[in-house]
């Protein structure tokens, strides 16, 4: 078997791109993504995910550790919304 | 000294050490937090024991000895000696008190296992073996076949006069 | 033979991927969730940035407990207007 | 080296026990199993006084994720099931 450690930056970067693709797949045809909205909100994970390893595996640390802080923040404002929706009355579409 | 016969040796002394500081500590009892109490439901439901369920769900949702044996592990390895035990007998007190459980079962079994590692060192088996042997260990517990584990983690607990408190 | 760890990592994401997105209850995906982060901080870790993984190691721990908060807070406001079995 | 090999093999056999069960609190020991495999690998492969304190921040970190899962499951049955 090859030697990972040399081949590191480019085994990062393809999984970056297949965890953008299945992420991106699966927030917007996703099982069940259209009547409960906060399985939207989970399946956003997965490609975010991917794009701070793509990020990681250019070596550009700042901007990944950014990304990933940014995140949590912007989970706070949608699950306040989803909550704020469903004490109106819940989703009808 | 070989690695073949080092590994097996390591995994049945960090066995030891956390098994017999949880069972000592309590932790088959009463489950400390509400989690362990339904993964201990979920295990005696299919075909386990109750006391063993709870050792496991304790194991679970708290750090207890086995994270004592393996942070004290990997701390005497990555500082080269034994004062990399105490530093991971002092964050496990801390995890202990974040997650709300009371006990000191993790830095008992951080504290045993420094000593062991700094015996055992004098005769070839160094630290990260303990690290590989703490691994294997876990396995054995949660990882194989829950009923088995759990009704042998009972019949300990039954010798050793821990029972469950009804 | 040596099994390196960077190949048990990329199993570790593409599984937690998969089962995060083809999961259809709610509180199934956090564990997955949790597996897809080990993932992450494993890849980082074998890179070498320490502090790195550190941090990340905090954010998604940060990010599954505010879902779970509002998953919980949904699920109470749902039983109160009566629409749960 | 045969102590990453181990490693290995064993956080594979628990990921993908983890994938094919299907009871969800079945599934919470295999996790800690994986946590227990990556705080150790990450002092393995560098072995220094930084990342013995990276490993033991990740554990803690770790297990109170997996209690915060547990806790939430558990409350999630008894919302749904009434009691």
């Amino acid at each position: 078997m090859i030697s990972a450690t040399g081949t590191l930056p480019l085994i990062s970067f393809y999984l970056g791109l297949t965890l953008v693709l299945i992420g991106g797949l699966g927030v917007v045809f996703g099982p069940k993504t259209s009547t409960e909205p906060i399985v939207r909100i989970i399946n956003l994970t997965v490609p975010s995910t991917g794009v701070a390893l793509i990020f990681l595996s250019y070596n550009y640390t700042l901007a990944m550790l950014t990304f990933l802080s940014v995140n949590p923040i912007l989970y706070i404002i949608m699950i306040r919304a989803i909550i704020r929706l469903e004490e109106m009355g819940g989703f009808t579409s | 000294m070989n690695e073949i016969i080092a590994i097996p040796i390591a995994a049945t002394l960090a066995w030891l050490n956390f098994v017999i500081i949880d069972i000592w500590m309590g932790l088959p009892e009463a489950p400390g937090v509400r989690g362990a109490k339904a993964i201990g439901k979920s295990i005696e439901k299919r075909g386990g024991d109750l006391g063993g369920g709870y050792f496991s769900g304790n194991i679970v949702c708290s750090p207890d000895a086995s994270a004592g044996t393996l942070l004290a592990s990997c701390s005497y390895y990555g500082f080269g000696g034994p004062e990399g035990g105490l530093i991971a007998a002092l964050f496990v007190y801390l995890g202990n008190r974040m997650c709300a459980d009371p006990g000191y079962a993790g830095t008992t079994g951080a504290l045993t296992i420094t000593f062991i590692i700094w015996i055992a060192s004098h005769f070839g088996i160094t630290a990260n073996y303990f690290i590989v042997g703490i691994v294997i260990a876990i396995l054995t517990i949660q990882g194989l076949y829950h009923p088995l584990s759990s009704k042998l983690i009972g019949k300990m607990a039954g010798k050793m006069n821990r029972k469950v408190i009804k | 033979m040596v099994i390196e760890f960077v190949y048990a990592a990329a199993i570790l994401m593409i599984v937690g991927a998969l089962g995060g997105v083809l999961q259809t209850r709610p509180i199934d995906k956090f564990l997955m969730l949790a597996v897809l982060g080990d993932g992450l901080i494993s890849i980082v870790a074998t890179f070498g940035y320490l502090d790195v993984a550190m941090a990340s190691s905090f954010m998604t721990f940060v990010g599954i407990i505010i879902m779970m908060i509002g998953l919980v807070r949904v699920l109470e406001i749902r039983k109160m207007r009566g629409e749960l079995g | 080296m045969i102590e990453e090999t181990i490693i290995s093999c064993i956080v594979i056999y628990m990921v993908l026990r983890l994938f094919i069960t299907q009871n969800r609190l079945e599934r919470m020991p295999y996790l800690n199993v994986i946590n227990f495999g990556v705080a150790a690998v990450i002092t393995l492969k560098n072995p220094s006084p930084l990342g013995a304190i990276a490993s033991m921040v990740y554990f803690i970190l770790a297990t109170v994720g997996a209690n915060a899962i547990a806790f939430t499951i558990s409350k999630v049955k008894e919302i749904e099931h009434g009691d």
